[in-house]
């Protein structure tokens, strides 16, 4: 239902200029590669495990071929040409690298064709598998089924994977829909994958393959035994961006949070770095039928929710272009908002109102991810809980889809057992008791929650013509997201991009655009 | 849980990492010297890495916290003492099937909520057909025949009714507890069926949101059922109780 | 604004059938006095104290008339006969009672002229009186200002007066706009009112003339501090309704519990006397311009919200006629309603929201007094406090008046420090944070929300109907509300009804009928 | 509250009912052992008259507690020890023309949120012109320069800004505390500025939410301040410790 009265020419515009906004980036993007794009593309190829250092097989390899100068013609050739060149598999050349002189770009024998027709074969199986992978996450969806929208959605984050289990286990049997197995502190700085299992982390549980498995698996076996599918969701943006991608698409994760602006802005990533792995990555994600978080809901974390809620829509009109460009259908598309505003002001839940029901209406398929009070949380646990009860509210009256819930103690600690079943309990009790509101309620033509969404929007509008005028980049530097400044040189990870060769050969590139293309 | 500790505390995210919220008021204003005493008072009970996440004014000298710690104190769950009234717990059907077998007649069962006391709807959920949450109440029983006087019922009128009936058992409702008006309400009652012989011939059972099996125990009831009690345990303890008093059971 | 399209002529019925109904109450009322009648007009004329057997003096003349056998001729009068014909004052009049022998109806002397005329001058001095509290309060209301509708009304419960003095000033300086001091448990079924300071009650503080005293003073006192009028309640429903209706007059409370129905069903009080006693209360009420609070909304804690909601709707019509012919302005009819449904219905929301909205436009001068959720209230107090939350939400979007907080702690104990402050602290933000909300939406024409409240006006019209064919005393009876059946000869107080004589006298009840006959 | 107590408890309403509430998840089975552990551990903790007002399953064997009781614990609010960081609290113009009187100079600052740490609103809101709640941030003193070096800093690259602009305090922002890194954080940097001798020539201001007067103290800090820390209360604090040292005042 349409309430807002919201004017689809300003919409339309708004659609256009972010396209414009997108245009000259994307170009960038499709003449650079980064160390992470091409351990990404190993990872596909199986590249797994470490060295006797520690050090990830993909780092290992893609720094080998760094080393050499050679990265600009894409990981993949190299090690596909000394697979055949070798005549070996993948083992026989981690046991190689083990030797510091070795080279792998030395390796020499096979022609190009050989190689050309192994990579695509090869990528060819992979991308099979991928595929095999989501339809069966497809039917498992349908025969266990899901819960309502909005779709609940908790974190764990004990640091230690198995306890994390427990935890979210126990969240699946109080009503949790989703589950996020929170980063260790700081993981989106690495500029490599760790690897294993993890016991001991900071403030959360690394992102590695062997905890997305264990998680995956424990949420199949609840979602088993309570008949309600339970997804899986971990954290792709940072340095990793498309290798965490390609995980997430092996171990059938359902969604990933995934953006290049989240990055730039909150762990000061180099934006091109970051732009460049956000591309890979989502068209992995696209192909592998997850769903994308993106993190505009942060901006209200460091600016005023209600002076800078033009910038949250601003931004989700240009995640969208950047997502479209990747391939993403709209459906895979969970755009961030967040009910962030000081609770103190009067009428504030009316703003909070049209900016979610706003988001709504003009991403209509894409499901939402509604991101509860942080900001404004105290040590006052009576008082936060009340706070996620109104936003339970405000989710349910503007029909979002992804719903993270607010946690009394966000001002305290990461989410005891209790806390978090006291959250669920909040908004199960909320959203079941005003289940229909939204469909019996209508806002008065010109009224305060109309007007404040035309505001947004046209504000909004004018905010994507400045950036359209300035380049994205310049915007970033102005201070336009979330005030926060960021310069296309500074940051980290700027010297993990690579311009790409003309040679440049990355098999699923190609295979994913042709993919793209005709579906 | 695959674990199965024998000394256990609180659990935040970590087995047995004592993970206690509190709050309460203090009287004292709101400052450096209120917190310290929040903290003090809370490592006084035992907490370590103490946490006072919030305080604030509640006026006329007063300040309110919320206080997250850490327990120290371990709790020994085998050592744990706990009564827990035996009884088979049966559904309506078994129960009349139970009382038709085993006692051979009706059971007669008198009830108020007693004193000053007028929450009804206790006692009734318990003893009216219309029973609690989809649980039959005991009028409905074809086995037991009840009696509900209401509430703000002496003791005297109870016992009264008691006799006229020729009562198997008595229920006693008590919701109201402020300066434990209960207490003295319930051991009265107590005095008055041992004053007049009759105590040992009745099934004294005592309810209400603040009673707990051992409290009963310990003001010399039967059985004691708290909140969220279904008609059909008290059917069920009575019935099995008789039967166990007649040594049809043990 | 009309939200609900209920229709009108439906209203108009019920408000018929209501006057019916009470019709015939009302005439064996107007024929029928009751001791407490009698010595709420002794406290009109300043009989008060207690004897040295601590027994207060109304109750010890009273009952030296009623067992003289002379009560229905009225007590004023054989008080007035008395003090004229011994030419006294009535510290002499209790200094012969202490003399158990002595009968107050025996004295003679005066003529009945004379002890007409120096009824009707006292009388119209303690009327003045009484209406100068009233002006003060006006003019004091209208110096310091209210708090913005709903006002916050809470309740505190030491059983101490001085205790109850520092719970209240808090309450008041952390927003609380209307205090009510819960009475000792049991105090309604005393056929007397306590005298004095209480320092030591059960469950809340007796209601005698030296506690309003004490209360009322420290409510001005902070009142002035912060600069808003802070409104004073106690309880009249019991046995003494009339005498606690004068004490609140002279004591310049600002409301009063008062409803016979409340007594009847949930005290077990005889509906006859109460019937009587509720009447003359309500006249003096209506004079000293309080507001009375009706306790309909207690039927929804025995019978189910969901099924029953129309039984409060029927009892507001009737309460309303009861009202109406005591002189009482619809703006002082706090008539009660209640969010009591079960929390985990779905919907269950928009039904009280119905409910609320509906009370609202039918009784739209009438300061409706809403209660929060008690019943399905658990010692689980993060729950509970979201509950009231969602109350508070119900109760600004549907504009009520008098607004009681619930309590996080009610399932528990009555209200620590702690949990009002919570509680206050709830309202103030939800109610601040969606303050026009109400003006903002609309219901959707024949939606769940207007279905309901039609429904619910049609289901008491109904019940009108047959309470109307029965008589509201014989549906008592038939459990027609709350699920509770009393009869007309049960109960307490019934001893205490008298017929009048044809020589029945008491000038309050001439003159206040004069006062509203010409307004 | 007229009257003044000595031994004080917590208050629910009447002085020294010593209620307090609790809740904490026990690792075992809801039922009535595990509401007897409940029971035990708030008796342990010093309460009396406990009453487990609310007790429900949370899934794979652990279970939710909601407790009231009286507590037993007293405590002495003439003993209290507690640090209050000493210091004329001035508003925004008043420290600046304390800045011009007593030190007779500008007055540089450095400040970041150190270690992984990424949480710059903390920070942002005491040094950056916008400030907090309305309270101009430190930028905005014209008798101030502050460098606000932003969040993820180490701390040795802190201490190479606070020497490259000769810093007169360093200020430090810790938001993150899990498994205590803010105090691993904390203690590192003080351990660098000894080690380069520089400690004793700064002043040394830490803040945080879970920062308390006497953690900073505890650690090396000359002081800490916690929540709802405005940027007058730093400003203040900074110019008072400086005149303070340079012996203008005692
Ligand atoms: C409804 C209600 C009322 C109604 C009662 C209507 C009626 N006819 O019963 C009215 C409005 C009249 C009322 C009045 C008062 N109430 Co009241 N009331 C409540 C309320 C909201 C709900 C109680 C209820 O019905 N619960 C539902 C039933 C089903 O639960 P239950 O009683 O626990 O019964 C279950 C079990 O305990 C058990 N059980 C109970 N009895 C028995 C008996 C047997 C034999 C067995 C086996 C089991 C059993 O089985 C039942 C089903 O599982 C509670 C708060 C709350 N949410 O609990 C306050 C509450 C009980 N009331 C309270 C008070 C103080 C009063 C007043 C005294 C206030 C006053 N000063 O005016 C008055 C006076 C009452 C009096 N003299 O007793 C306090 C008691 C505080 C305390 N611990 O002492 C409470 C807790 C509210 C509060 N926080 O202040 N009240
Ligand atoms: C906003 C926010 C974020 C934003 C930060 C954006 C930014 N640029 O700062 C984002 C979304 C990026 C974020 C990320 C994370 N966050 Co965060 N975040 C918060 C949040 C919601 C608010 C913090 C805030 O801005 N408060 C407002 C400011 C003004 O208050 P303040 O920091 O206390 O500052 C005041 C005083 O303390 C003092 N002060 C502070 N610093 C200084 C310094 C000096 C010198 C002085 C004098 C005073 C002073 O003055 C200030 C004004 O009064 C809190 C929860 C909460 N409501 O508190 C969680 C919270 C702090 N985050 C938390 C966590 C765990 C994280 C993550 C690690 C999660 C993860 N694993 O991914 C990440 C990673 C961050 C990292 N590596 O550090 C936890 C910390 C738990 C703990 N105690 O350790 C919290 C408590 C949430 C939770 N319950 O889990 N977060
Ligand atoms: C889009 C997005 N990505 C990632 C993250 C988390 O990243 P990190 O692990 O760096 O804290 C967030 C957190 O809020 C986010 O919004
Ligand atoms: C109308 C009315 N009168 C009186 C009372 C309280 O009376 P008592 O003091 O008898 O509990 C209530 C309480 O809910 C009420 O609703």
């Amino acid at each position: 239902m349409k309430k807002l009265d919201l004017d689809d020419k300003k919409i339309e515009k708004a659609r256009e200029l972010a396209g414009k906004i997108v245009s000259p980036v994307q170009e960038f993007i499709s003449s650079h590669t980064t160390v992470s794009v091409e351990r990404a593309v190993l990872r596909l190829f199986g590249v797994d495990g470490v060295n006797r250092d520690e050090i990830p097989m993909p780092n290992v390899i893609v720094d080998n071929i760094n080393n050499a100068g050679k990265l600009s013609k894409g990981a993949a050739w190299w090690l596909g040409k000394a697979l055949i060149s070798l005549d070996c598999t993948l083992p026989d050349i981690y046991e190689k690298l083990e030797d510091k002189k070795f080279d792998i770009t030395s390796v020499n024998g096979a022609s190009d064709e050989e190689v050309r027709e192994f990579l695509d074969t090869q990528a060819g199986e992979v991308l099979d598998e991928i595929t095999g992978k989501r339809e069966k996450r497809k039917s498992l969806k349908e025969k266990l089924g899901e819960g309502k929208e909005p779709l609940l959605y908790v974190i764990v984050a004990t640091g230690d994977i198995y306890g994390d289990v427990v935890q979210a286990q126990a969240a699946a049997l109080q009503g949790a829909d989703i589950i996020a197995v929170i980063r260790s502190t700081g993981q989106s700085l690495l500029d490599y994958v760790p690897y294993g299992a993890t016991t001991e982390g900071y403030g959360g549980t690394y992102a590695t393959q062997e905890n997305f498995r264990i998680m995956r698996q424990a949420l199949d076996r609840i979602g088993n035994e309570i008949g309600r599918y339970v997804r899986l969701v971990n954290y792709s943006s940072g340095l990793c961006m498309p290798e965490i991608a390609v995980m997430g698409a092996m171990e059938e994760l359902d969604m990933l949070l995934n953006d290049a602006m989240y990055g730039i802005l909150f762990r000061d990533i180099n934006m091109k770095r970051t732009f460049i792995d956000q591309y890979f990555s989502r068209r992995i994600i696209a192909f592998a039928g997850l769903i994308i978080n993106t993190g505009e809901d942060n901006y209200l974390t460091t600016s005023d929710a209600v002076e800078e809620a033009h910038t949250v829509l601003a931004s989700q009109f240009i995640n969208e272009q950047f997502a479209l460009r990747a391939g993403l259908k709209p459906s895979q598309m969970g755009l961030g908002h967040a009910f962030e505003m000081d609770p103190l002001i009067e009428n504030g839940f009316l703003m909070e109102l049209a900016q979610a029901q706003m988001a709504r209406e003009i991403f209509p398929e894409a499901p939402l991810k509604y991101m509860p009070p942080t900001k404004h949380k105290i040590g006052n646990i009576f008082f936060s809980h009340l706070l996620d009860g109104m936003f339970n509210l405000a989710s349910v009256m503007s029909n979002q889809s992804i719903h993270l819930l607010g946690m009394m103690t966000e001002a305290i600690h990461t989410p005891f057992l209790q806390d978090r079943f006291l959250s669920i309990e909040n908004a199960k009790y909320v959203m079941n008791n005003t289940r229909n509101l939204s469909d019996d309620i209508m806002f008065v033509k010109g009224g305060y929650i109309q007007e404040r969404a035309q505001k947004v929007l046209d504000e909004a509008v004018r905010m994507l013509e400045e950036v359209e005028q300035t380049g994205v980049m310049k915007a970033i530097e102005n201070k336009k997201f979330a005030s926060v400044s960021r310069s296309p040189g500074g940051g980290k990870g700027l010297e993990g991009v690579v311009a790409k060769a003309k040679d440049y050969y990355n098999p699923f590139e190609e295979k994913l655009f042709q993919f793209f293309n005709c579906r | 849980m695959e674990e199965k500790l024998k000394k256990i505390k609180p659990y935040g995210d970590t087995l047995n990492d004592g993970a206690v919220q509190l709050s309460f008021t203090l009287p004292l204003e709101a400052g450096p010297r209120a917190d310290a005493a929040a903290l003090e008072l809370s490592k006084k009970m035992g907490l370590e890495d103490v946490h006072v996440v919030h305080s604030n004014s509640l006026g006329l000298g007063f300040s309110f916290f919320v206080v997250y710690g850490k327990c120290r104190h371990l709790i020994d769950v085998e050592k744990l003492k706990f009564i827990e009234t035996a009884f088979p717990l049966m559904e309506f059907d078994e129960v009349n099937r139970y009382i038709r077998m085993k006692i051979g007649r009706k059971i007669t069962v008198a009830g108020a909520c007693t004193g000053t006391d007028a929450h009804t709807v206790g006692i009734d959920s318990i003893m009216n057909m219309k029973g609690f949450h989809g649980n039959p109440g005991l009028e409905r029983y074809s086995e037991i025949t009840a009696y509900n006087m209401g509430s703000q019922v002496r003791n005297e009128d109870l016992i009264a009714k008691a006799i006229e009936v020729d009562a198997d058992a008595i229920l006693v409702s008590q919701v109201v507890t402020q300066k434990d008006i209960h207490l003295s309400n319930l051991t009265h009652l107590v005095d008055i069926l041992e004053a007049e012989g009759m105590r040992d011939n009745v099934i004294l059972v005592v309810g209400g949101p603040r009673i707990t099996p051992a409290l009963a125990k310990e003001l010399g009831y039967d059985a004691g059922f708290g909140p969220g009690t279904l008609p059909q345990d008290v059917a069920s303890f009575i019935a099995y109780e008789m039967a166990r008093r007649k040594g049809g059971e043990s």
